[in-house]
């Protein structure tokens, strides 16, 4: 028997997922769906949708209306969603190479629209479904199936990249960080605009086999070590750890929002 | 009406994840799943349950 | 002379290798050999299955439709596999599962697991053992050729526990050769 | 008499069709010869209620009319060749998850950039074959700019009607030409919505085998929380790895649309009850075709034409039953010989089959066909 | 005697064949199932002084490799199904500025994400169609590990002989599956480069008109300082919205290839001399084929094979000519039909086509076939 | 007769141009010719590739190397370019609409990847090519052929996405800044890594039409007025102007080289 | 009765705007009316070209190959497009473009752009002067409906000069008209 | 051997662009063409040539 707010928002008889032993993808998917029971909204009105990866997989188990679309294009589909229905509460739940690699022009233009859509992505720093690439986020330096001498490659910052490109409210929480995923979900859910939460995640079975990092144990408790909880980037930098935090949160106008006042006019 | 510590032990994939950030040490694992060693020491944090990739353990309410 | 091997287990079990080192240590032998598996997005710690096929002659179909002999690793894929074999074909599987009887082979239990476990202390040798078990069923094959096999293909640095692993698992089943 | 004639051009007229369809959502990416319809929608949507949406590419306005689509309205992309290519992929995403929608391209000349602003019929195969794996999808093809009205219109009803991606297959010549229309026939057109569920919230299933193999669509936000993926599915909506329920839903999707040509089909006849050599061809070649004929019926010679509107599926059992009473059959294309694949394999034996191609960019003259005719019966 | 006898994956081959052929750059993004592609040239090209890079999508990737062969190296890329719809475009482009590359599709099952891990033939008409415009290239499809290797090399000397994108159009079995590849006869196949020209550097046209229709090709750097455009160009390379340059590049680059089908064109005949049942097939299905007639001989009747390697440009010839001497065809294909379309097409009234198709995840087995003809040849 | 410097970087048989009269581009390309020129570089060493758009067929002037691609793709048949041939100066020229609407994922991707392209982007703030619709970098409220009423859509800062993304040197000139973005453009050039310059270009035919801002020459005077020259964001922040300045210049590990690298191992 | 018309000159100079309002004024007049163009990438300030089929029976070609009146604001277009003039066909080019007698056409000047420039102000207008010039020569269109179909399609503010120019156009060539 | 301004009137397009921003005023349009007005006043700064769009003016070299 599953637990209350599972059995409240999942699609109990699909579960266990596929996900392997340990992967942090599950932790995450828990907090999403917390988070939503603890903000009281309406199922009916949810829409999650996802791209292609192992992460993407998670639409497949919320019961709410769920899309698996096409990698990379999540939020291409969420945004005509959102313009459709502009009263859904609409969350895409992607993965680092969904979102980044592939995605990366949706994810930059749905920053720039400011269009009241919430992003997850799940960043594992590979590309877990095919088996162990490196991905836009893969340190530089380590290995991957297609980067068996060290990748050389520089990762992107997510955080960074949605701030610049537009995007109103990011923030990042992690597999171990299970209290401040739960609550910048929560905001990022609520914000009215597009919001980012950059949900660094682990993958035991690939990139943590490739670099030797050891068990799925171990892989969060890498998170934990390597991080640190402030919203100041700049005083993350100087400690060379990853800041867990909130690092933009302003509203602008907002895409649904200017759209209903064209049509207004008429 | 209380709250109470509960496994399913068919959907724990044997991570180790609740066990080792459980603050109180109260978990352990044997061949099938991840079993409850010191009940007496949980705080009922919730923690386990959050952390949980596999919703096999969690804080069951009203009962 | 044609042999159709399938050997099913769990993801992680290293299944696939056993399989393509059989195939090398065919081709070594101077036999054809095709290897496949199926795996899938589906089969993250799920299912695995490795399939072999050798003969002195082309093979042309890749796939095997009835085994000559099953390994099963796991209870979930001995129900599966079980019902595609042939008739009075050889059925392997670890010790720890539950066989039945209806099924018309002859059914091995040999404890693979647990020597994996007890033995060499490394679960993950399991599918070396199992290579050793099977290469009593296949004299076709010269042993050593496996041998070789096992060496170009395992871990750098694993390749002398591999190969006590491939001796240990060439204990079992001795008789079945002699009888086959 | 209620006539309402108006002088609109082929791109404009899609969209005024679109509209009458009900579309209330448009997504695209300019692109020459095509970008009067996102323009036009750009000014006609936000009046009546509608969504127009300027996307980062045509990757992403496909998309995102596939997922306006699931939450429940009419829409419709618009794009041109290398817009049309970079679609595919998304294309058969519609394909598998039986979405409505309509997809646009007015057809230029050249592959890669070519001959941007030039004419051609060189996408046909490509409507057909453009995406991978086996699919199935309808694809018409206008002839007037009337016609370019009427077909959006139909095309939104099929894409509703058989829940399925729906090609309108323009090419430049109709899309930027202006003519007469008579908009107070066109308005009678009847509409078609996707057909709703009458069961219970809880028992839906949103890929149900119904009698017609057309499931039942819900839209989002209505209290059926249901599932959507490119996966291989089963009826609930759900990914199968089963060969079984593959092998089921892949031969539904292409029943659907194979059981009933007799309402999909859509073509004219044009003298050919008593012809002897016929034309067959699509799109802006029709009307080149028309003026042959009446040149060569003038002339005494009994040509008829055949012109296709719906061009996959191809109409097999037409073409075939006309091949066996005629002496050729003639195809002028605006390419290198597209559709004459399809009728040489439809009409085997039963009568040559001669190509008229053109593909750089040009028109084919009435002259053009007339004296290619002319030149083979004389030999013959 | 010179046998290396190895265990090869057919991605794997797929890798060594090309290297073999002098591959010095691959760009890829990952997809199931030719990821191995990738993961190989990884490996491999850092130790030759090629270039491994992984892009951020097909796309680039597609076009990267095109940058990297204008700029004078062997290039490939690999993808399956959904990488293969989004490289789409860029092949047109390859196509309209012969660069020579090649692209290997190997072969999964459904449209859009459809069972991705299993096997399919079902891009066989995409691969011909699926970029806009009228356009050629080679399509080759190999049957075993073996072939794998030898096509890799092959669609690299074609690629740059007829300076067109060749497609190795692999399949998830041949793909997936290890067997015994002798790489002593391999490793003698011989190695074909561009043509350079040898004008004086101020004289160099470089989309000139040479005999062969097939330009001289120069690198960048080396001081030929060319243009080149995916617009419809003179000989010189830069655009023209000339009707007639349009028309002369188009036909001289379809003639390029169909004046050289007997260079082009690769099959295999099993025991064709002296059959009255035909079987007509490519990739993995061609294994099965073999087995299905070893069968049928058995039994007496007189089967025979055709295993066609190059599936486009079609050999009409070769088909057409078998079929006015046997009963029947039969084509199994991992698809809803697709090469059939193609033979019917070419066979006509010769003798009937029937098609055994399976799409749903599993490959053909031979007594599926045997059956299938079986059941024919006896109420026939 | 034309100039030196045209007849020494240009094709001079293709010109004039197609441009219209009193398009920016034309004042551009010309800056893009002068660094060149004044760098002396060998001329068989450089490669010019753009996309399609207005902007990119400035490929076709060039006399040096010059490939003209698809749309939005250019960095991408660059990055095959460069990686081909290392030696090479590979030069993109391209539009808002080629570089940060379609292509804006190989942007960032090129960007992240440090590799030694510079990239050139007209930004005229409007798809020319196509007769005037709105693109990525079109002000809020501005009309276009797509946005009758008036834009609602943010625009990017290009320069700001850039950076943020990974690229090493971003600076921006314009088509009346000449003698910035003659330096910009060489410094561009010479910078080892990914270097973009926005160059704030004109289309008095479409953006300036629609718009209503009169002239070619009003349009060049509009970004006079509008601008302030200086390489301090924060400061141009203040006065409501687009700053004209060098904004990143660091030096970072460049991709050909790390592969180079790494090729070396073996 | 069928008249195929072909109006080029310059891009800006309105003269696909001509053509459309004049296919507008035909078809409100009951008649059928086709009207095309071309333009291009290379066209940014280059050549334009509209073309105009009007007649009262259906039209199924819709390019014009030799044209019944041509009007050239241009040199470099009436260069292009005499070549393609019908035998005895109506030409009407701008007085400031030099003519060749080889063509076998009845030629007009009449002084278009100056007409524009001097007498409406409005270098602009000279397009819906195009159009009166031609309003001559098509009797079988109501000259109110080419009014209504100006008013319908030119910006708004702007109907009242265009209809000004429309009449300034219709004082050339009454005669013409008589004649033809 | 001396700088001089120099105009190539086939390529001008008459945008303006050159009179408008040339400091000293030097240059003018007429119906064909942009041209020299005042040629004293030119200080050879080259702007005109920096900014013609069209390459029709600029400062000829050792003439
Ligand atoms: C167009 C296309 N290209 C490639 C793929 C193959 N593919 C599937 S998932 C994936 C990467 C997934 O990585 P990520 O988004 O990081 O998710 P993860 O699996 O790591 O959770 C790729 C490359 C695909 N399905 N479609
Ligand atoms: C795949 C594809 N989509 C769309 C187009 C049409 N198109 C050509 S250029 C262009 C926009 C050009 O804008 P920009 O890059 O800003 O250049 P500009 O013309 O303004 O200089 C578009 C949308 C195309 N050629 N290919
Ligand atoms: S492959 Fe990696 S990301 Fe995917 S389920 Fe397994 S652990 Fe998670
Ligand atoms: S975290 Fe969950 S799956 Fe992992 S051991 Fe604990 S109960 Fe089992
Ligand atoms: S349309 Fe605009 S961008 Fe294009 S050439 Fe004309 S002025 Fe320049
Ligand atoms: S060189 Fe300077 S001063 Fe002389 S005309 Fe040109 S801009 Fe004016």
């Amino acid at each position: 028997m599953p637990s209350q707010i599972i059995a409240n928002n999942f699609r109990t008889n699909r579960l266990p997922h596929i996900w392997c032993p340990g992967c942090g993808h599950g932790i995450l998917m828990h907090s999403i769906a917390r988070a939503i029971e603890d903000l009281n909204l309406d199922k009916d009105n949810i829409c999650i949708v996802s791209g292609i990866g192992c992460s993407s997989r998670a639409s497949g188990y919320f019961d709410y209306n769920t899309i698996h679309t096409t990698h990379g294009r999540a939020l291409t589909f969420a945004t005509g969603v959102k313009l459709a229905n502009p009263n859904l509460h609409v969350i895409v739940i992607t993965g680092d190479g969904d979102a980044t690699a592939i995605g990366g022009n949706h994810l930059i233009h749905s920053c720039r629209r400011n269009i009241d859509i919430t992003t997850i992505v799940f960043n594992n720093n590979i590309y877990g479904m095919t088996g162990g690439q490196y991905s836009p986020t893969t340190p530089t330096d380590d290995k991957a199936t297609t980067a068996p001498y060290g990748n050389i490659d520089k990762p992107f910052d997510i955080c960074e990249l949605s701030a610049a490109a537009g995007a109103t409210f990011v923030a990042r929480a992690s597999a171990y960080h299970v209290n401040q995923m739960l609550s910048y979900t929560k905001k990022a859910i609520m914000h009215n605009g597009f919001s980012v939460v950059e949900a660094v995640s682990s993958c035991p079975t690939y990139y943590g086999r490739k670099n030797k990092k050891g068990s799925a144990v171990d892989l969060i408790k890498l998170i934990k070590e390597n991080s640190i909880v402030t919203n100041d980037t700049n005083k993350a930098k100087e400690t060379d750890k990853m800041p867990i935090g909130i690092f933009k949160d302003v509203t602008l106008p907002e895409y649904t929002n200017e759209y209903k006042k064209l049509v207004e006019k008429f | 009406m209380g709250r109470k510590l509960e496994i399913e032990e068919s959907w724990c994939k044997k991570c180790g994840i609740c066990i080792e950030f459980c603050p109180k040490k109260v978990l352990n694992m044997n061949n099938e799943s991840v079993y409850i060693e010191n009940e007496s020491e949980c705080t009922l944090c919730g923690l386990c349950e959050l952390r949980c990739p596999d919703y096999a353990i969690y804080i069951a309410e009203n009962i | 002379m044609k042999k159709e091997i399938r050997l099913s287990g769990s993801g992680g079990q290293g299944l696939i290798l056993a399989g393509v080192i059989l195939a090398e240590g065919a081709i070594l032998s101077n036999l054809n050999a095709v290897q496949s598996q199926s795996y899938g997005p589906e089969a993250r710690g799920g299912a695995s299955k490795a399939e072999v096929i050798i003969s002195d002659k082309n093979i042309n179909f890749p796939k095997i439709i009835k085994s000559d002999i099953l390994i099963s690793l796991t209870q979930k894929s001995f129900n599966e596999y079980s019902a595609h074999i042939k008739e009075d074909s050889i059925v392997i599987v670890d010790s720890s599962i539950e066989v039945n009887d209806q099924i018309k082979a002859s059914i091995h239990k040999v404890p693979i697991l647990q020597t994996a476990n007890d033995v060499l202390k490394k679960p993950m040798t399991a599918n070396i053992i199992t290579l050793g078990v099977l290469s009593n069923l296949i004299p076709e094959i010269n042993p050593e050729h496996i041998k070789i096999a096992i060496s170009n293909r395992v871990p750098k640095g694993s390749e002398e526990l591999n190969i006590k692993a491939f001796e240990q698992g060439k204990v079992f089943l001795k008789e079945v050769v002699n009888a086959y | 008499m209620g006539i309402k004639a108006k002088l609109l051009q082929g791109n404009e007229a899609c969209v005024h069709g679109a509209i009458h369809a009900g579309m209330k959502f448009f997504a695209g990416y300019p692109i020459t010869p095509s970008t009067e319809i996102a323009e036009i929608s750009s000014l006609i949507l936000p009046r009546v209620k509608g969504t127009f949406i300027q996307m980062e590419d045509e990757i992403a306005s496909m998309s995102a009319i596939i997922g306006a689509s699931i939450a429940g309205k009419k829409s419709m992309t618009a794009t041109s060749g290398p817009g049309f290519s970079l679609k595919q992929e998304a294309i058969g995403y519609a394909c598998i998850t039986e979405t409505p929608c309509v997809v646009v391209n007015v057809q230029r000349s050249g592959p890669s950039t070519g001959l941007p602003t030039s004419p051609s019929q060189g996408d046909l195969m490509q409507a057909r074959w453009g995406t991978h794996g086996d699919h199935s999808l309808i694809v018409l093809s206008p002839t007037t700019v009337s016609d370019t009205y009427e077909l959006t219109v139909k095309a939104f009803n099929f894409a509703e009607k058989y829940r399925t991606p729906v090609v309108l297959l323009l090419d430049e010549v109709i899309g930027h030409m202006r003519e007469k229309v008579d908009l107070s026939a066109l308005q009678e057109l009847e509409i078609l919505d996707r057909k709703k569920s009458n069961c219970k919230k809880e028992e839906f299933k949103p890929f149900e085998v119904t009698k017609d193999l057309v499931p039942n669509m819900e839209g989002i936000g209505d209290g059926f929380k249901f599932h959507v993926t490119g996966l291989v599915h089963d009826e609930t909506g759900f990914p199968t790895n089963s060969t079984k329920e593959a092998q089921k839903l892949f031969t539904r999707l292409t029943e659907k649309i194979e059981n009933n040509l007799e309402d999909i089909l859509l073509y004219e006849n044009y003298f050919t009850d008593d012809c002897e050599v016929l034309i067959v061809t699509f799109g802006c070649m029709v009307r080149c075709s028309k003026d042959a004929v009446d040149t060569m019926r003038e002339k005494g010679v009994k040509v008829g034409l055949l012109a296709i509107k719906t061009v996959w599926p191809f109409p097999e059992e037409v073409v075939k039953k006309l091949s066996k009473k005629v002496n050729h059959i003639f195809v002028p294309e605006m390419n290198m010989g597209q559709m004459s694949l399809e009728i040489e394999r439809v009409v085997k034996d039963n009568c040559p089959v001669i190509g008229i191609n053109k593909y750089n960019g040009e028109i084919i003259t009435p002259e053009e066909i007339t004296s290619k005719i002319e030149e083979v019966i004389v030999y013959a």
